[in-house]
């Protein structure tokens, strides 16, 4: 993987932040994206753009043509058997809203369980409390072992033999820096009969992920994290399972016949599930996106990220009073830190005066933030543009921020 | 000093050895203030004696900004009538968001920059809000 | 208002079909791009790109000043008296979907009665049909008069007396080429304590609304239909009823507090109710289409759109056997037909070899079709770059398919 | 005459005066047929004696590559055995498809250029699809 090359496909990087160049260490939160995305959302907008499937005209198909290519390039990316199994939605938090709201709600009843894990984003920890209270059932949580190194698999295989209805669990979380044995996870619940649904919003586009090999049964992800734009995602789902869902939103497109008096007839999947006008240049661009990452290679995504993350978490160790959350080994670009006696919200603002952009707070997980004993923690995670100078930089500005604050 | 710096000497002096800063015993009054956003948290404890603020004191985990200004708040509000820490307290909201502290002592003055970083407007006000929220929480019991 | 200078400004004018220039009469489905919209997109993706609120550095800035920045322009567009009471949604249809899982299921019960009108689009039919069979509301329907020149006002009346809970109306339908009379009608509403909704996807942007004019409680538009991206929309509510109502999607950003074992404290509208990241590209482009919008001038482009489907219709009665449907004349600019002897697809398909864009089918209106007697019929609908010169190859494509097709 | 173009005379001819065009009385099968993306609505009445088709006939409103197809259907499957017509009607598909109709009766082959007009692959498969459905569906009290 050539990096100066990389690079040069990213606009953001001439950016100057107090004449220092700009340093993107917030690629947990959202990606950047390379001029051939940006590009493809131009032209396609230029040359290719109408409503999709409702026309019969040179631009209705030439954008219907794009936005059921994106749909075979996400279907490929995650190895799904059929592309009607790719829902377009807004991102991943739309996506499991959808399960909750359309297979949670017919299968989730009261006195049921429904099984989470204590590192979840609020997007995949919400929606079940909300349908758990609606309904009436329980939730329970996979503890994480001290200081979030993994997940406690002994309790784990524990609470899945109790037959929960669902496990829904994150793939890589958003701060610990590893990456859960989603294999193993999904074989126990199967054994169990357990409907899986699995957050790969940090996977996705950032490492290979195969859903027949790791044997889910639901999967979401956003394009604006792996150098897509905002406004799509997806929710995966086997087709057995999306062929027993009622829908979720009503609207153009999802119907066969609508009448006044007499209840509709729904299509099936996916445009069962995507009511209305879809989000078209979006599809045009995730699928662009989807064609760059692929070309780059996924593993060498992954390994390059993992490496920068390894070598900054090194590094940080050896400053005073910095504590690192997750375990030893980075198994993803994440590296999520606190920093004695020094908030976290001085040291994003200190970093962004010095051109280097951090995230500071709960990085919306704040049940396991609280857990892990720190309301608001920094977070550094890299990318396939980051570089290990970039690092250095990382490493100087907090020896500097520390020698300010403390 | 750049105009621009946020963080001035003075201010980080309040924040690495905040006044007024620990428990409180017997308070009266008490709030918890937080920003989801950043994650200030702060909890304040008043004692409210016949229509006066007679001590103030904070704990908590924020940022310089935040912790700054309720060392400063706390230790400006001490003796003030309740109607008079209201006063000042929209007289510090107001210069947080137009950089105007006419009127507010000087020491809180050291503040008058924040309007110029928009994003962290809510760490200096934080501490305030908190207070007006303590005033109208009696502690349980009282 | 110079129409050539319009024009310039549209890329996809550029575009050929079989050598014919492109005349796109598809406006009501979805508009076209000025260049400035797809440039402001392109500029954004490249130098001003994070995700919003959340981050505390120069692009999550820059980000958030855009996206917020656009929630005023929307604000200001429909004269909303609060920017917070302006929601992003993916478009109308997710606007709709929101009211009705919200304020709907808080306040619909068995035995309410809501009321629609016969030319409601599926996107604000399909959901309250739900919400009535699922809760043992009913739904009534104002009807139209004869062959969809108006509403029966006078039945409308009576309907209202009768005091549903809610009277949900299209402003401007995708159909008949009639304007409501939304003040009016929300004036009935109002008299007897009704909560109005109004579907606005084909008013906002083509003509001036006013919400306080109006005096509806809910409003929904779209983007895509007013020269901006697909992807996004708004809900336009009043803040009493906002105050009141229950999340609708749960996830990031959406939340205040949020806990392992204790219910979650939510935010206030408008983050209540943007759950995950919103779409953030797309409201910089939405931003910048109302800017230039609010230059031509909101009512230059309702009479241009309407001067010219008064045109095409009355040239239109001209070809034997063509009937149009809706009143005599248009108030908006679109114009739907039906030919003796021509089925629509064919229509369509004919026209979009000769370079000419129209729609064929049930236009998302179903029942109203089906009650119009004409299950499929043809579409053309005119918005601000097209012209006479367009009326004539209309007449003159559609005069040929009839002598080819008959 | 141009490759491209889709409405050839004899398919033209076809569907301004349809074959079997009407209701059926008597009929022992049948079922709708709809698409729902452009309007196209037909429905389709067989008699079905001995496991084979004695009659097809069908009416509604549809465009002329569906109502063509519908019309060169209804005369090719008259007579023949309900096998048979699956694999007319598979192959028919295939053609609609690929472009390729070997081993169809050449009448049959006029839309062998459907396929390079995919979005009206559906109108010329509607009546198939709907025929394979009518075989399924007796009608009621019989
Ligand atoms: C009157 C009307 N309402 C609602 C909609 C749905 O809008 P969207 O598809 O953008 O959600 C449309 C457009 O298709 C419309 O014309
Ligand atoms: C692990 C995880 N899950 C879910 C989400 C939510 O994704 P989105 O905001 O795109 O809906 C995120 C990103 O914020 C995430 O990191």
């Amino acid at each position: 993987m050539d990096i100066p090359t990389i690079r040069e496909q990213f606009p953001f990087l001439g950016e100057k932040v107090n004449s220092h160049d700009l340093i993107y260490l917030d690629n947990a939160a959202s990606s950047q994206k390379p001029d051939r995305v940006i590009r493809r959302m131009s032209r396609f907008l230029e040359s290719e753009y109408a409503n999709v499937h409702r026309g019969i005209h040179l631009l209705s198909e030439r954008a219907t043509d794009a936005y059921e290519s994106a749909r075979r390039e996400v279907a490929g990316l995650i190895h799904a058997r059929d592309e009607s199994e790719i829902i377009f939605t807004r991102g991943t938090t739309e996506a499991v809203n959808l399960v909750m709201n359309t297979w949670g709600r017919k299968h989730i009843k009261a006195g049921d369980t429904i099984l989470l894990t204590e590192m979840e984003h609020h997007a995949n920890l919400l929606p079940w409390q909300h349908l758990a209270r609606e309904v009436g059932a329980r939730i329970e949580y996979v503890p994480i072992l001290e200081n979030g190194t993994s997940l406690d698999l002994e309790i784990a295989a524990t609470l899945l033999s109790k037959k929960p209805k669902l496990f829904a669990f994150v793939h890589v979380p958003n701060t610990l820096g590893l990456e859960n044995p989603a294999k193993e996870l999904c074989r126990l619940a199967r054994d169990q009969g357990i409907t899986t649904f699995m957050d790969a919003a940090q996977s996705v586009g950032h490492q290979e992920v195969d859903v027949q090999e790791i044997g889910c049964d639901f999967l979401a992800c956003s394009a604006h994290k792996m150098c897509g734009p905002s406004g799509i995602g997806a929710l995966w789902g086997r087709s057995e399972l999306l062929a027993t869902m009622p829908p979720f939103l009503y609207g153009g497109e999802m119907v066969d016949r609508a009448f006044y008096d007499k209840p509709a007839i729904y299509r099936d999947s996916p445009a069962r599930f995507e009511a209305g006008t879809p989000p078209i240049l979006e599809a045009a661009g995730w699928g662009e996106a989807i064609r760059f990452l692929r070309e780059v290679g996924l593993e060498n995504i992954q390994s390059h990220s993992a490496a920068l993350a390894n070598l900054a978490s090194q590094r940080l160790r050896a400053i005073e009073g910095l504590h690192i959350f997750g375990p030893e080994k980075r198994a993803s670009g994440i590296v999520t830190f606190s920093m004695e006696g020094v908030h976290a919200h001085d040291v994003a603002f200190f970093a962004n005066e010095r051109g280097l952009a951090l995230r500071a707070g709960h990085h919306c997980a704040q049940p396991l933030m609280r857990k892990l004993g720190s309301p608001a923690s920094s977070r550094a995670s890299f990318y396939l543009y980051n570089t290990e100078a970039e690092v250095d930089a990382l490493i100087a500005i907090l020896r500097e921020a520390v020698s300010f604050f403390r | 000093m750049d105009k621009n710096e946020l963080y001035q000497e003075v201010l980080l002096q309040y924040s690495k050895r905040p006044k007024n800063f620990g428990p409180m015993e017997c308070a009266t009054h008490a709030a918890d203030g937080h920003n989801a956003l950043c994650g200030d948290e702060i909890s304040l404890a008043l004692k409210i004696e016949n229509g006066s603020l007679s001590d103030a004191r904070f704990t908590g985990s924020a940022c310089a900004i935040c912790t700054a200004s309720a060392s400063l708040m706390t230790g400006e509000v001490k003796g003030l009538s309740c109607d008079a820490v209201k006063k000042l307290a929209h007289d510090f909201r107001e210069m947080a968001r137009t950089g105007s502290g006419d009127g507010l002592p000087p020491r809180i003055q050291v503040l008058d920059r924040i309007h110029l970083f928009p994003q962290r407007v809510k760490c200096a006000v934080l501490p305030w809000e908190t207070l007006l929220s303590a005033m109208e929480h009696e502690v349980g019991g009282k």
